[in-house]
């Protein structure tokens, strides 16, 4: 059973990045090309998701909109995870009081739990593409940062970074060929978890409205696009909707079964 | 007299993998029958078997408890055996009680689960028992948590509950593991006690001079067939089997220094001069209110072990850490090869770290879980370039294949794991090693393969030995000198033998005493 | 979240015709029944102030409606008719008119309707501190109201003004009890006190309003389909700005009456029995993208006629209002008697289009297929407020980027924040942009066209987003504005819409949508002619 | 978090528990100062006047005039460190400002709407516990294939954004079944589709957690020591494996708390329910920033409470955090 998710988990990820990178081979349409008479056309097999309110091709969209949809996700995880490395390792490495500083301040991002954070960015700011994408960033990197803290604090005292001094090794040693690496390895899982989490947390702010807008062809766009037809053309909203989904899924999957790995060895 | 348990040609298999094969015994009510075997040989599982708790298939000719034959017994019917007339004593006395739970909770609920009585009736029981199970202010320790008891009493806890509905047969697996010689001295009485009040015991253990206590007969057990079996006597003073041969020679129990435990040769041994190479003196540590060390001073020559033997909390491996310079004396220095050593800068000191090495209880955790074998050793070796012939011929001088090179240390068994400690430890060709319980977690006669190789090492390397345990056995084995240590102090010290021949301090007579032995029990 | 800044400033005209306007007449035999609660959910924000004298636009025209009433109404031919004044007389220099009140109507406070009153709302309406936008530019050639006797008020104006009984006609200038406008402004907003149907007896802000029938109501305006207390026992008015949940609200029977209906609803709604549709355009202007004619490009007549011929707005209004909306030719909303009609002007013609770019010297086209002019790109800057087009609107504006492209204009749409659009208006960064505006007659063009309405505000603000400087457009307007000669002022604002759209200064897209869906158990429901707001006092509930 | 605390096992429940509390009150009060100051130079980072902001934004053509008085009435013509005393004098006594787009005092607005999001925020709590907890039972007795499936759907529940899941149930249980209301009406059933919306993608987190800690119960020595003692099945996951799903359930409490106010801005939205979830966007997306910021730091107060309450839970539940 873990096995097969984990198989479709890949392959999902595969088309993904097939279509972040090569959108034509998947779908040679454009995304943009307007046929004003073949709108609101459901799924058929001219159209697989069927037509949108200018009659572009949904599938096309989808495709093409990979691309961007993806990048919101990491960019808004390198944010996160960016911004934690450097608080996690201060609060990780640094003097006690360091650490305590630290602590205290996410302890106060904290008080700013899921969404708010973000909310409070884009009134500062503004909606948009990018400030979404800043603020879903900023909203996840007190959580990471803990987790990286608690990785460092927990490799730091662990009996082989003694061992490495009892051999003599300076600091410099111990840092990057011990410590480092071996945060490493649960940051990598961290972002893969990330990038789902992120994606639908961006998407939902372009849903309220908050995010990407349209023509593009980004999935947080073409559901803001399609919200309004909810009621009657279904397919607007549910299949850029599925591929949210399905990143995430597939996403959350990969990093578990990494996860899963980590822990055997 | 029919015997209360009788198992003929027993064995379990999980899926494809026989773990106890064509295993035959019997039980007598009153006598203890023993299983001796290393990790792995499946003697766990056939006590288990008796439960019905082994999670595998289980097939017997015969598998009778009383007039109850298990194989055929239903779920409800062994559930009831369970802790009414089966009494477990499992593995492990650290784990075995949930964290989350009083004590007394624990305990109580054998006779809720067998008896119809009230919680007042059933909280003052536990409390009795407790009290019979050797637990002071069995009150008080009724209330708390696992966490807030001692190793020894969460063991007497843990039999307290076995024993609270008076069951026929106590199955005890390794009930003294990990516990302080005298808690453990302790636990083995209050077992003896039981076994003299009638009832039957099932002992798993590999350590021999427990079993040979305690048991009146004994099944050597190896990959999960007995090799060997028939009265503790005999068995000891007679042994029939090489492989239990090996096994009663690899206790270093009352072994003298340099007496071979395997039956690899010796080295012959390098020519050194007996300068001492480390020194500590007045070394006292405090931690919160708790002082650790207090005033502890030695030497070691050049060549020679220095045994630390000391129970949990006795501040030994402070004293370790604090020679290593991992923590800073508050009072007192060591000085290295003469010279100054904890009072300096960890930097002025790291270009002379590895004149001294160490070796730790837990090998595995001193590894960095992403290196394999060969490139823990190549970082220990101090060659950047990919010295593979260095690596090789290390992993050969602690007895390993170098093909183990490739591999990761998680991979490896308990005796390999601490062998690769060894050779990264010796690799910066240091004069001091400090062994800090190197061999305690390791089945005898891989901890007889491993004190030989230190042996070896130290003869043919010159190596001097801060040797750091708390099993008498062994450090007598070990040790040339000897200090011995409680609550931080040292109680006494002096040469080995002659700690041990006539010991001055009380404490310490006490320690021997307690300190088991493999002896025929007549 | 809709278009509530449309009708910022609202002035009189001449009559309304309401084209698609139904109302959902009772059949035969089934007498109205009385009692029950009717639930309206409205799309429109929600107001911050229930009186419309301040501030003042449409969603508090939609509620006050229902709890207030004007000095004289419209019927469905245009006409005014009489509702709370019952007769009216302009003085010959037309600087003074003279309104006869109703008898014996009381505010529901008790308090009677009298000249009093209504001098003391316009003083209420004219005074700085009650921040009225709408009303207050209504009045702004009125110099102040005297009493005649206890049911006569004199307005006495600066300069005549034709459009008077329009602007009295609008719910922004309602007579309220002059005790109640005594009160905290903070007060009156929550609970102002009217002559109407109904009573607002409780608001929740963010949810709903909760409104009572006046058992003692008795001035219906003369268009009503009957007289005494409304049939329905109370109204709950909720917010659901959610298009999607409001119809599915509307499909589940959990709400009566939704507006803002959008175009897919409309249609899924006529294939039911269950719903009503009620189409009621706002006056006013038609909606369209206006062509700023104050900088390049489109300060070239040629390149604005270039733009409008390769814009395929047809496909693109049958494609996303499945008829719903009919495309208009006209500077005014198709309910302005006034308004002009000229298809011609703006037929889809991509060969007209390139001929025309090519006479202005757009020759070349990039690689992208984009005109170019000594190296410069045919670049448009559209700044398209998320807050008033609806998404609908903000697809045509894609699909006539898409269209344009062809001819080689490369359309640059960035969807806005209100300020933010303000903002690239004030900065006067646009080459097009929409912007829908209601109000009542065809005074709308002198806002809109104008030389003054250039001028921005100090808030950035301006009308005149097509930028036409135009001295001889101006003059025709300020005149139409002033006469009283019906013949006159049609020709006048005829001449006026021929200089705007023959100046291709506008492409005009559809009147402003005002869709109404109903319950089919929902009876006697109309929209007001003047403004196009649904009136709930000859409705009732047929279940 | 834990403090040290007299390990002594007689120590007296004061002894114990008052200088944790004192240090808890202390971080709580020193969070919500670090918040209010945080949200008040935020939003002095905010483009534009916020006098104008006041009277309706751009276009609503506000009078030189105007815009004075209104500086004046709010304060914003002091100089910015004594607005921030104010200000923060204003919070002590709970005055959060007045809502610049509902014309309201914050608190007024916060109070009317607070109750419908706590509402809902509670019984999805308590739904999403009981999936999670039904779960991982199931793949506690069901074996590995049952715990295989139920972590599969733990996954997809806890990948499922608010808005998808709101419109497909919509979808179905409304649009095509007709069975509840689209939009959340008073009453029980109008409650289900919104509580399921919050409930299902929290149970799949809970679930992972609680599944893993029960799994780990299960195989530990201690539970075959339990059974060893004549514990059945039921006796075991009752008395033992639960409690220790609980902790690290416990452990998500804030997190949770933070999940549910988020949903609840999508869900309150798309149900058109009442609550602060919603009067949030709105400000947000009309720029009130007295309300948003009155939001965030009542939503910061809650958050600050749910993690003292779950603390307390922990340490009751966990002695071990006790001893240390």
């Amino acid at each position: 059973m873990r096995r097969v998710t984990l198989v479709l988990a890949v392959a999902v990820i595969v088309f993904l990045v097939l279509a972040a990178l090569a959108p034509d081979l998947l779908a040679p349409g454009n995304p943009l090309a307007i046929h004003p008479l073949q709108s609101f056309r459901g799924p058929s097999f001219a159209h697989p998701f069927g037509t949108d309110e200018s009659g572009r091709d949904i599938y096309t969209r989808i495709v093409h909109g990979t691309g961007a949809s993806l990048l919101i996700g990491l960019a808004a995880t390198a944010i996160g995870v960016g911004l934690a490395l450097v608080f996690g390792l201060l609060a990780g490495l640094g003097p006690r009081w360091l650490d305590f500083g630290t602590t205290r301040f996410l302890e106060v991002l904290f008080a700013f739990p899921g969404l708010l954070f973000a909310l409070l960015f884009i009134v500062i700011y503004g909606p948009g593409v990018v400030t979404s994408t800043v603020a879903v960033g900023l909203a996840t990197a007190p959580g990471y940062a803990r987790i990286i803290r608690s990785q460092v604090l927990v490799v730091r005292r662990a009996p082989y970074l003694e061992a490495a001094l009892v051999l003599g090794r300076g600091p410099a040693h111990r840092l990057f060929r011990h410590l480092l690496p071996n945060v490493a390895g649960s940051l990598f899982v961290l972002v893969t978890l990330g990038i789902g989490q992120s994606i639908v947390w961006a998407s939902s702010l372009s849903y309220l409205g908050l995010g990407a807008v349209p023509p593009a062809a980004e999935w947080g766009a073409m559901l803001s696009a399609g919200r309004t037809y909810i009621s009657s053309f279904w397919w607007m909203t549910f299949f850029p909707g599925l591929f949210i989904v399905l990143s995430a899924i597939s996403t959350t999957v990969l990093g578990r079964g990494i996860q899963q790995r980590g822990r055997l060895s | 007299m029919t015997s209360l348990v009788s198992v003929r040609n027993l064995s379990v298999t999980f899926g494809r993998a026989e773990v106890v094969a064509g295993v035959s015994f019997d039980i007598e009510a009153g006598a203890c029958t023993a299983i001796v075997g290393e990790s792995g040989s499946g003697k766990s599982v056939t006590a288990r078997s008796l439960l019905g708790l082994t999670g595998g298939a289980v097939r017997a000719a015969e598998l009778r408890f009383d007039q109850t034959d298990l194989l055929t017994a239903s779920p409800r019917r062994l559930q009831r055996l369970r802790g009414r007339d089966i009494g477990f004593v499992s593995q492990g006395a650290l784990v075995a009680l949930d964290p989350l739970r009083p004590v007394g909770r624990e305990i109580a609920d054998s006779l809720r689960l067998h008896t119809a009585s009230t919680a007042v009736e059933r909280s003052k029981r536990v409390i009795e028992l407790l009290g019979e199970a050797g637990v002071p202010q069995p009150a008080l320790r009724a209330s708390q948590r696992p966490g807030e008891l001692s190793g020894g009493l969460r063991q007497r806890a843990i039999i307290a509950s076995a024993i609270a509905l008076r069951p026929r047969l106590l199955i005890a697996d390794e009930p003294t593991t990990a516990l302080d010689t005298t808690v453990q001295a302790g636990i083995l009485e209050l077992i003896e006690r039981l076994r003299d009040q009638g009832t039957a015991i099932l002992l798993i253990s590999h350590d021999l001079a427990v079993v040979s206590r305690l048991a009146s007969q004994v099944l050597v057990m190896k990959e999960g067939r007995v090799v060997e079996s028939g009265s503790s006597a005999r068995l000891i003073d007679a042994p029939q089997h090489p492989y239990t041969r090996r096994l009663l020679n690899a206790v270093p129990t009352d072994r003298p220094r340099f007496d071979r435990l395997t039956e690899a040769p010796a080295v012959p041994a390098a020519e050194v001069t007996p300068d001492v190479v480390l020194s500590a003196s007045g070394l006292s540590r405090q931690f919160g209110d708790l002082q650790a060390v207090d005033d502890v001073s030695f030497r070691l020559r050049r060549g020679r072990t220095l045994g630390i033997v000391g129970e949990s909390g006795s501040g030994k491996t402070t004293v370790a850490r604090l020679t290593l310079a991992l923590e800073r004396p508050d009072a007192g220095s060591v000085s290295l090869l003469g010279e100054p050593w904890s009072e300096l800068a960890e930097t002025s000191r790291r270009p002379r770290r590895p004149r001294i090495g160490a070796i730790y209880q837990d090998a595995l955790s001193s590894f960095d879980p992403r290196l394999t074998v060969g490139r823990i050793l190549r970082d220990s070796l101090g060659t950047p370039r990919r010295d593979y012939l260095a690596v090789a011929e290390l992993l050969r001088s602690v007895g390993l294949s170098p093909s183990l090179a490739a591999r990761r240390p998680r991979l490896l068994s308990g005796g390999q794991q601490q062998r690769v400690a060894i050779a990264r430890a010796i690799a910066p060709r240091p004069d001091v090693l400090i062994c800090d319980e190197p061999v305690s977690s390791l089945d005898v006669s891989v901890q007889a393969q491993v004190l030989d190789l230190l042996d070896d090492l130290q003869r043919s390397l010159g190596l001097s030995y801060l040797f750091i345990t708390h099993d008498l056995g062994v450090v007598r084995h070990m040790s040339d000198d000897l200090i011995v240590m409680r609550a931080g102090r040292v109680v006494e010290a002096g040469p080995t033998e002659d700690v041990f021949r006539n010991p001055a301090d009380e404490y310490t007579r006490k320690l021997i005493a307690a300190a088991p032995r493999i002896e025929a029990v007549s | 979240m809709k278009r509530f800044l449309s009708p910022l400033i609202a002035m009189a005209a001449v009559g309304l015709l309401l084209v698609g306007c139904t109302t959902t007449a009772a059949p035969r035999g089934s007498a109205p029944v009385s009692g029950g609660t009717l639930v309206y959910a409205t799309g429109d924000a929600e107001p911050t102030c229930l009186d419309p004298h301040v501030g003042g636009n449409y969603p508090q025209a939609l509620v006050a409606t229902q709890y207030l009433e004007s000095l004289v109404s419209k019927n469905k031919a245009g006409d005014i008719i009489p509702w709370l004044a019952t007769k009216w007389t302009e003085s010959a220099n037309g600087l003074s008119w003279d309104f006869t009140l109703r008898k014996n109507v009381k505010f529901t406070d008790g308090t009677p309707l009298n000249a009093e009153a209504v001098a003391a709302n316009v003083a209420h309406l004219q005074d700085p501190a009650t921040g009225s936008s709408t009303g207050y530019l209504a009045l702004q050639k009125v110099t102040g109201v005297t009493v005649v006797n206890d049911l006569t008020a004199r307005f006495t104006l600066s300069t005549p003004d034709s459009a008077l009984l329009d602007s009295l006609s609008q719910p922004w200038l309602a007579i309220e009890s002059a005790k109640a406008l005594k009160r905290s402004q903070a007060v009156n907003c929550e609970s102002p006190v009217g002559t109407g149907p109904f009573i607002v007896t409780k608001w929740v802000h963010q949810q709903s309003i909760s409104l009572v029938r006046n058992d003692k109501y008795n001035s219906p305006p003369a268009d009503a389909a009957h007289t005494g207390p409304a049939y329905l026992k109370a109204i709950q008015w909720r917010f659901l700005p959610d298009s999607a949940s409001r119809y599915a609200a509307l499909q589940s029977g959990t709400v009566d009456v939704i507006d803002n209906a959008q175009p897919d609803t409309l249609v899924a709604a006529k294939k039911t029995k269950d719903l009503v549709a009620i189409d009621a355009p706002r006056p006013g202007a038609s909606n369209r993208i206006e062509l700023n004619s104050s900088i390049a490009p489109f300060d070239d007549k040629r390149v604005r006629e270039a733009f409008i011929r390769s814009a395929d707005v047809n496909d693109a209004i049958t494609s996303l209002f499945f008829g719903t909306a009919k495309r208009s030719y006209s500077a005014l909303s198709s309910v302005e008697k006034l308004g002009i009609s000229e298809p011609k002007l703006f037929t889809y013609d991509q060969k007209a289009a390139a001929k025309l770019l090519d006479e202005a010297g757009w020759t070349q086209r990039n690689s992208d297929g984009y005109r170019v002019k000594d190296g410069k790109v045919l670049e448009l800057n559209f700044p398209v407020s998320t807050n008033q087009s609806i998404p609908a609107e903000q697809s045509l504006f894609e699909q006539l980027q898409a269209t344009t492209k062809q001819a080689g204009f490369k359309v640059d749409l960035h969807p806005l924040d209100l300020s933010s659009w303000y903002g690239a208006l004030g900065a006067n960064q646009y080459n097009l942009v929409s912007a829908p505006y209601t109000k009542v007659g065809p005074d709308v063009l002198r806002i809109l066209y104008d030389s003054d309405g250039t001028k921005p505000a100090p808030s950035g603000y301006f009308a005149n987003h097509s930028q036409v400087k135009d001295p001889a457009l101006d003059a025709l307007l300020v005149r139409a504005g002033e006469t009283s000669d019906q013949k006159e002022r049609a020709s006048l604002y005829k001449q006026a819409q021929d200089i705007i759209l023959g100046g291709y200064y506008i492409l005009p897209l559809y009147d402003q949508q005002n869709h109404y869906l109903l319950r089919s158990t929902v009876k006697g429901v109309r929209a007001m002619p003047t403004v196009s707001t649904p009136t709930m006092y000859d409705a009732w509930l047929s279940r | 978090m834990a403090l040290p605390v007299a390990a002594a096992p007689r120590s007296s429940v004061a002894r114990r528990w008052l200088p944790w509390l004192l240090l808890r009150l202390g971080g709580v009060v020193f969070v919500l100062w670090a918040v209010a100051t945080v949200t008040f130079f935020a939003i002095r980072l905010i483009p534009g006047d916020p006098a104008e902001a006041i009277l309706g934004g751009p276009g609503s053509q506000a009078s030189a005039a105007a815009l004075a008085k209104a500086r004046a009435d709010f304060g914003l013509d002091q100089p910015l460190p004594l607005q921030y005393l104010h200000y923060l004098g204003r919070l002590a006594v709970g005055d959060l400002g007045q809502s610049y787009a509902l014309r309201q005092p914050v608190i007024t607005v916060i109070g009317q709407n607070l109750g419908g999001t706590l509402l809902l925020a509670a019984v999805s709590l308590v739904v999403a516990a009981a999936i999670a907890l039904g779960l991982a039972a199931w793949s506690a007795w069901g074996g590995p294939g049952a715990s295989a499936v139920s972590s599969v759907l733990e996954v997809v529940a806890a990948a499922v954004p608010h808005f998808w899941l709101a419109i497909s149930l919509i979808l179905l249980f409304s649009t095509t079944l007709d069975w509840l209301p689209p939009v959340s009406i008073p009453g029980a059933a109008g409650l289900i589709l919104p509580v399921l919306t919050l409930a299902i993608p929290l149970a799949g987190f809970l679930g992972q957690v609680m599944r893993e800690s029960i799994l780990d119960a299960m195989a530990s020595p201690f539970v075959l020591a339990a059974r060893a003692r004549g514990e059945g099945s039921n006796g075991v996951f009752w008395r033992h494996a639960l409690r220790h799903a609980a902790i690290p359930a416990i452990g998500l409490a804030g997190w949770a708390f933070g999940a549910l106010i988020s949903g609840a801005v999508v869900v309150e939205t798309i149900f058109a329910r009442p609550g602060i979830g919603r009067s949030l966007l709105s400000a947000v997306q009309q720029r009130d920033v007295p309300l948003v910021v009155g939001v965030v730091i009542v939503v910061a107060l809650g958050y600050m409470l749910v993690t003292t309450l779950t603390d307390l839970a922990d340490r009751l539940v966990d002695p071990r955090l006790r001893a240390r």
